[in-house]
Formats: structure tokens, sequence, C-alpha cells
């Protein structure tokens, strides 16, 4: 049950520096900690079957359920290529305003209108 | 003919293929064609599948052969008919409009066809993880087309996009994990048969299935998780937002809806009858006050999107039928409506309403199809948009604190229209020497864009002149049955109703334009929640849900 | 003020997660694990069953992977090219 | 910045060698850990390492970056072909219709193995392509 508890905590707080921290970067890292803390979880869930990895060579008994070993390759690919996209929109604004803080990005987009 | 089903994913993908590779190999610059006869073949494709759809058949496609619970599967029933339909529809008229624009390379049309591709795969797809997979290919064309400018703002709206539904398919990988751990597999049919073995557990498998819902509910932005959208769709270029607002976040909501009405998890769906009007009412409030011609537009995507979510909460046939018949005229007429306004910035370069005011005279063609498409929203018979209101405030007749709120945002949707108009009434301001230096706009409009807003003002006039025959079709695709309607469509007593929200709608125009009212108006626009702020919405949104459910859910 | 509604709100989640303490109690039911261990060799004739998962009986899924690469990588590539 | 001499050595010395592993995992993807994505990610790495040590430039030279973007689009076009055929050979799409045999002891799959290969060049291509990109902001 400890491993349940320390993945809700990476999860808590992934959510946690996704919503308050004032840098772009600061905020994609703790997008991918925070979906890493799903991947863990999917992990855990599966483990929890079996003990042995799924490879099914000859005297191989009580192996871990396969499938969201499977799934999470999905996932992790495609959180790879959010944040790929993510980081290149970042370096994108900040070329246009020489900063990476999002208040003062609004500030200036709102002083704009 | 099954196999015609997966084709209908496939085909956008192999002629997003296309469109880089002819480019590339071969130099040939034709990737709108391209794309159109793609979605063309797609659109026969799926004419071809209505007959057994039509008969209540429901299609099923086993990828790779491997029945239910093993792989993956694929649906054509009703619902996702009607769904791809009209993406599909949308999606041709987007790419004329595109074409006619001629601002856009071949990489434009590659990631359209994607989004085209995706979204039909996320409504047919019957196993939850497949539809993960989906919507993050969906999201991430969106992100990319919403930036497609480079511009600062639109850059900064494909952000924001980004974090806000990236933790919100956060949440969606929670609620599978879930559902996994109770019970062992990820296809939708599969967890509703293994159902009533988990009675003891089914304060767990519903949080699972708000946290599904809340995943995919930023991206079809019902209240606490829409404050994305109105920077995303007006920021975007017009084909996209035409296509983000006709289709993209209706895709959501359906599957939102297929998600629920299988796992059928009635106290759930209860919720969203408040959700929904509260919905409408914020977004038309926030549209009034707005004063970027594509940024009313978009709030009004939120405030429509309430008017669906509220009928869809009520849950007898009746107001399903509304709902969907709600869902059918809205993307048609908001393309309408964002293709018309994109006329007018292509041709100007603003668009600001200020800056805008009386241009459209100079185009007649646009000033009707515009007026086609305001009349449709506003609910003014006989466009479509009124006989669906009609349907759903009747729907929601048992709940008079909902109607009521509807009933204001439809006032709301009044007044924002009659602003907005000012584009199309009214003298050119004469101080304005942009309008001096060039003339001949009417010749400046290429065919091509002026075709999509001709087929979609004669849809919105037939699906409102006929409303009988298309809710009948409507209830024979999703229910399988003709529901009765004893409602008059044209009578004198739904007709006032409509008056009702003119005058008051009227009225409140000429409030707002007093100098107190442009006040408390400035104020609400510049009241908008920052990031910050919305990303703690959506965490906040889910525990509200929650909590709401766990209040409510004890007592039905 | 606003700091303390983030932890507030973090916390309370948090809280709730761990408060339904049988989220994770029962272990999720074995038959679809149990299809794949005693047919899955056989069916796709690899031995590493997540790679039969992957890409045998949930190709489908991979199909999807592919596609968000190639769209990622587009799309880096659109914003970060000069524009013509 | 000039180039260490230590840092230029190891990493030309080591770069093969990642790629040789590279190929390991993907090609015993069905047998043992590993697989397309992972391999296709270690392909991509040993890339980088040269990138980062060397500069890109001498990469560029021998993985022109419109070559990769070509193996990254048809390796897509070739996974759907792959569908297509298990629909044109055994009637439902992404079917397995090579027949699981044996070769000595090893078993082999064909279909995995093509798959794991057609997803291992890739994600290689795609993952240095976006290296490539973003590197190249990087100096400007």
């Amino acid at each position: 049950m400890m491993a349940f508890y320390l993945i809700i905590s990476l999860f808590l707080l992934g959510i946690w520096g996704i919503v308050s921290k004032d840098n772009l970067i600061k905020k994609i890292i703790s997008l991918n900690i925070f979906n890493s803390s799903l991947v863990v979880l999917f992990i855990y869930i599966g483990s929890r079957t079996g003990s042995t990895a799924p490879i099914m060579e000859k005297n191989i008994k009580n192996v871990v359920d396969p499938l969201p070993q499977a799934l999470m390759l999905t996932s992790i690919v495609i959180s790879i290529c959010i944040m790929a996209l993510a980081l290149s929109l970042a370096m994108k604004v900040y070329k246009k305003h020489g900063t990476l803080s999002i208040s003062r990005i609004e500030n200036k987009l709102n002083k704009d209108e | 003919m099954n196999n015609l089903v997966i084709l209908l994913v496939i085909i956008p993908f192999l002629a997003s293929f296309l469109t880089l590779f002819e480019k590339y190999a071969f130099g040939i610059e034709k990737a709108p064609q391209t794309a159109i006869v793609a979605t063309s073949c797609c659109l026969v494709l799926l004419l071809f599948l209505f007959p057994p759809v039509f008969k209540g058949k429901t299609i099923e496609y086993f990828l790779g052969g491997w029945k239910e619970p093993v792989g993956i599967t694929i649906y054509m029933d009703g619902l996702s008919w009607i769904a791809s339909f009209i993406g599909i529809v949308i999606g041709l008229v987007s790419l004329f409009f595109s074409w006619g624009e001629k601002k856009y390379e071949h990489k434009f049309y590659f990631f359209f066809l994607i989004l085209l591709g995706g979204m039909e795969g996320a409504i047919m797809t019957g196993d939850i993880f497949n539809m993960f997979v989906f919507f993050e290919i969906v999201s991430i064309a969106s992100y990319i087309l919403i930036a497609y400018s480079k511009k600062t703002k639109s850059l900064m709206a494909s952000f924001n996009y980004l974090l806000i539904s990236s933790l919100g398919m956060g949440f969606f990988l929670l609620g599978i994990a879930l559902l996994y751990q109770q019970t062992g597999i990820f296809s939708l049919r599969g967890i509703a048969g293994l159902k009533n073995q988990l009675i003891p557990n089914t304060r767990i498998l519903n949080i699972a299935i708000i946290s599904l819902v809340v995943g995919i509910g930023v991206k079809a932005a019902f209240f606490p998780l829409h404050t994305w959208l109105p920077d995303a769709h007006a920021f975007a270029p017009h084909p996209v937002s035409s296509i983000l607002s006709g289709v993209m976040i209706k895709i959501s909501f359906l599957a939102i809806w297929r998600i629920i009405r299988i796992l059928d998890t009635p106290s759930l769906q209860h919720i969203f009858i408040w959700i929904g009007a509260f919905t409408a009412l914020l977004g038309a409030i926030f549209a009034i006050a707005q004063s970027d011609c594509k940024k009313i537009l978009a709030y009004h995507s939120i405030s429509q999107m309430g008017f669906i979510i509220a009928g869809f909460g009520v849950a007898t046939s009746f107001s399903l039928v509304a709902s969907l018949y709600h869902i059918l005229n809205h993307s048609l007429f908001k393309s309408l409506l964002f293709l018309s306004v994109g006329v007018v910035i292509y041709l100007t370069g603003k668009r600001k309403i200020d800056e805008l005011a009386g241009f459209g005279n100079k185009i007649p063609f646009v000033k009707v199809t515009f007026l086609v498409g305001a009349l449709s929203i506003c609910g003014v018979p006989p466009f479509n948009g009124y006989a669906s209101k009609t349907l759903i405030s009747t729907s929601l007749k048992d709940y008079p604190l909902a109607y009521f709120l509807i009933f204001i945002a439809s006032v709301g949707t009044f007044t924002s229209f009659i602003k907005l108009s000012r584009i199309f009434r009214g003298k050119i301001n004469q101080e304005n020497t942009f309008y001096k230096e060039q003339k001949n706009f009417k010749e400046k409009i290429p065919k091509k864009m002026i075709f999509p807003l001709f087929t979609l003002s004669a849809l919105c006039i037939i699906t409102g002149l006929y409303p009988e025959t298309t809710t009948g079709l409507i209830s024979r695709l999703i229910l399988n049955e003709k529901i009765k309607t004893d409602l008059h469509f044209y009578s004198l007593s739904n007709f006032t109703g409509s008056l009702f929200s003119l005058i008051f709608g009227l009225s409140f125009y000429l409030l707002i334009i007093t100098q107190k009212g442009s006040k408390v108006m400035n104020f609400l626009r510049k009241t908008r929640p920052t990031l910050n702020s919305s990303l703690l919405l959506v965490v906040a949104g889910f525990l509200l849900i929650v909590v709401f459910y766990l209040l409510t859910g004890k007592a039905t | 003020m606003r700091k303390i509604a983030e932890i507030l709100i973090i916390l309370l989640l948090g809280f709730f997660l761990i408060a339904e303490g049988d989220l994770l109690k029962p272990l999720p039911p074995a038959e679809l694990k149990n299809y794949f261990v005693e047919k899955g060799v056989k069916q796709t004739g690899a031995i590493n069953l997540v790679s039969s998962i992957y890409l045998t009986y949930r190709a489908f899924d991979t199909l999807g992977e592919t596609i968000v690469l190639l769209l990622a990588v587009s799309g880096v590539i659109m914003l970060f090219e000069a524009r013509k | 910045m000039r180039e260490s001499e230590i840092v230029d050595m190891i990493s030309r010395k080591l770069s093969p060698y990642i790629l040789l592993f590279a190929l390991y995992l993907i090609s015993y993807g069905h047998l043992s850990p590993g697989g397309g994505f992972q391999g296709g990610v270690v392909l991509a790495s040993g890339v980088i390492l040269l990138c980062l040590a060397r500069g890109e430039g001498f990469v560029k030279r021998k993985l022109p970056p419109k070559a990769l973007s070509l193996v990254e689009t048809g390796m897509f076009f070739i996974f759907i072909l792959m569908g297509l055929a298990g629909l044109l050979i055994g009637g439902y799409f992404l079917e397995n219709f090579f027949l699981p045999g044996k070769i000595e002891k090893v078993p082999t799959e064909s279909f995995i193995f093509f798959l794991n290969l057609v997803i291992g060049l890739k994600v290689g291509a795609g993952i240095t392509l976006i290296c490539f990109y973003i590197l190249k902001q990087e100096e400007t």
C-alpha cells in the first residue's frame, strides 16, 4: 500500500507544479512528472498480479499482467510527443517575448488588447 | 460492408501521407485537391453505410480479427454515423474555404486530414484506451493548427490549450486505471457487462467515470473547464476555428455521451442539466462583453454547448433527440458564422467590431449568409436553431431553474448578435481611410470561398424547414424508434418565446450601449482567468463534480 | 491567498484519493491476463508477451501512436521552419 | 566553443556500439525485453550523442534531415500498408497474416519482427529530427 501512497504523492506533486509554477519550462517538467506518475500507477496495478516479467520462456510461472505494460509504451510515446511540442512552443514564445514567466507574458498580452 | 468502416478512418490518414509525399517526391502542389478528394471518398463511404445503420444494425469491426475484450473493436452505430457525417461535411466545407484562401502550405492539409481521421476514430472506437490515443491525436493536431499562424497570441493560446488539455488527459488516464483495476478489461461494452457483478463498488466505478468525463470534458468545454476555448478558437485560422467549433467539441461531447450511455449511470447524467445551464448562461454573458468578432463567436460555442449538455442531462428519449438535433444545427450555423466573419477578416485584415462597422454592406452575399447564421443561432423561426432550441426548452419544463437560465442565455445570444451585426449594418465610419483606398471588395472574394457559405446556409434552411423529418431521422438512428412529437414547431405559443427573447435582447442591447453599461462590459471583458487559475479550475472542477455526485447520487 | 487556495485544493484531491482507500484493494480480474498467458505465445509466436500485445492484439493503438509521433515531428518542424 | 579531445574521441568510439545495441533491441523485440520503440529511442540517442559532441553539421552531412523525414513518413506509410495487406490477405485490418514458425529452436514471428523494424526506424528518425530542430534553435 506504501507504493500507492507514493504514487498519489507524485501525482499531486505533478499537479501542484503544473498549477502553481510561473516558469513555462517548469510547468512542462511538472507535466512530465504528472504523466510519469500515471505510468507508474498502471505498472503498479499490473505488477500486483505476479512476480516475473511476461517473457514466456520455459519454466516461467506467475508472470505479471502484460497488458498495462504494453499500453504504457503507447502512453509514454504520447507524453514524449507532447513534451517535444510544448518545449518548442515555449521556445517560440521565449523568442517573441524574451521571458518565460507566464504572469509577465499575460500582462503584456493584456496590455496589447 | 464491414471493411468500409475501417476505411473511413484509414482514408484520411493515407491521404495525409499523400499530401506530404507528393510535394516531396514529385514536386506536385495539389494538397488541397488531394484532401478534398479523400474527404469526398469518405462521404460516399458514409452514404453507403447509411441503409444498414438506419435499419438499426450496429456494424462491428474487430481489428486484426481479435474479438472484443482481447482486441479493439470499432462500432458503427447511429451515434457514430451522425458524428462522422457532421465531421465530414464540415471538414469538406472548411477544406474548400482554405483552398480559396490560398494562405496555407501542404502541411496545413496534412494536419487537417489527421484531425479529421482522428475525430472519426475517437467517436467510433469501443475501447477506452484506444479512445485516449485518438483523442491525443485530435488534440495534438489541433494544438499545431491553432499555432499555425505563429503569431504571438495564437502561440500562447495553443500553449494554454496544451497544458489544460494534457492535465485533463491525465485525469482520463487515471479513470482508465481505476476502471481496469475494477474490471480487468478496457472495452466499454465489456465493462458495462461486468457492471452488474460490481454492485458494491459502483461508487468507485462512478468516480472513475467522472474522471473520464472530466478528461474529455476539457475538450467539450463545459463550465469549469471552458477557459481555454475563447482564445484558441479566436486566434486559429478561420477554417480551423470552423472545424474546432463545429465538430471537435461535439465529438468530445459525443464521446462522453457514449461512455455514460453505455455504462448507464443515470445519477451522473442528471448532473449535466446544471452544468449545461450554467455553461449556457456564462458563455452568453461573456460573449456580450467581447469586442473581437471571432471571440464573440467562440464564447457562443461555449454557450450553445450548454444548451446541448442540458438537453442531454434530462435523459428522456425526447431530450436526447433534441440535444443531438441541436448538435447538428449548431455545427452547421457555427461553421457558417465563423466562415462568414472569416471572409470579412480575410478582406480587411481587421477583427475589432468598431473598426469593421458597416463594412459588410459592401459584400451583400456574405451579408445574407451571416444573417442566416445569426438568425439560426438566435432561434428565430423558420431557421434550424429555432426548432432545436424549442425542443430543448420543452424538455427542460420539469426543471424551472434550468429552464430560466437557458432562457436568459438565449436572450444574451440575441443581444450579442445585435452587437456583432454592426459589421453588416449601418454606415461605414468615414474617417476610416482603409475602405476608401481599396474598392471592389465583391470581386475579391474567391469563388471557392462562396461555395461553402452557400452550402452551409442552404443546409441551415433545409434542416430548419423540415424539423419533423430531421428529428425523425435522428431518433431512428440513435434510439431505433420514432419518438412522438406532439409538438407543432410553428405554433403561436412557441413563437411567443422567440419573440420575448427578441424584445428582452433588444432592450438589453440598448442598456449596454449606455455609458454605465459599457463600463460594466469593459470590466467583464478584462476579467478572464489567468493560465494558472484555469489549470486550478480543472482540478477544482473534478472535485466539484465528485462532491456534487456524492451529495446528489444517493438521493436518486 | 492564491497559494493557500492551490495547496488546499490539491490536498483535498489527495485526501479524497486516499480516503477512497479501497480504490486499489482488490486485484484486477485476471480473465484477460490468463487469456494472454495461455494463448499469447501460440497465437502470435512471440515469446515477449508485451511485444505480442503491442503489435498484434492492440496494433491499432500502435498505429495511433505512430501517427502521434509523426504529428509531433512535423509540428516541431512547422514551428521552427522559416516562412517563405 | 572548442571541442574537447576526450569528448570527441569517446563519443565517436561509443556511438557505433549504441547503434548496434539499438539494432539488437529492435530485432530481438519479440524474444527478449525490448522492441521497436525502445530500440528506436536508443538509435536516436546514438545519433544525438554524436550531434552534441561534434556539432550537428558533422551529423547532418551523413544524415540529411530530408532523408530522415522521408524515412519518418515512409515508415508511417509502410505501417498502414501492412494493415491493408492484412485486410486483403486475411480479411481484417492489421491482421497477423504470417504464420508463426521456428528456425532451429528460435521462434520467429515475421509480422511482429517487421513491425518492430518499421517502428524502430520511425521512432529513431523522428526523435533525431526533433533534436536537430531544437538544437539548431539553440545556436542561433
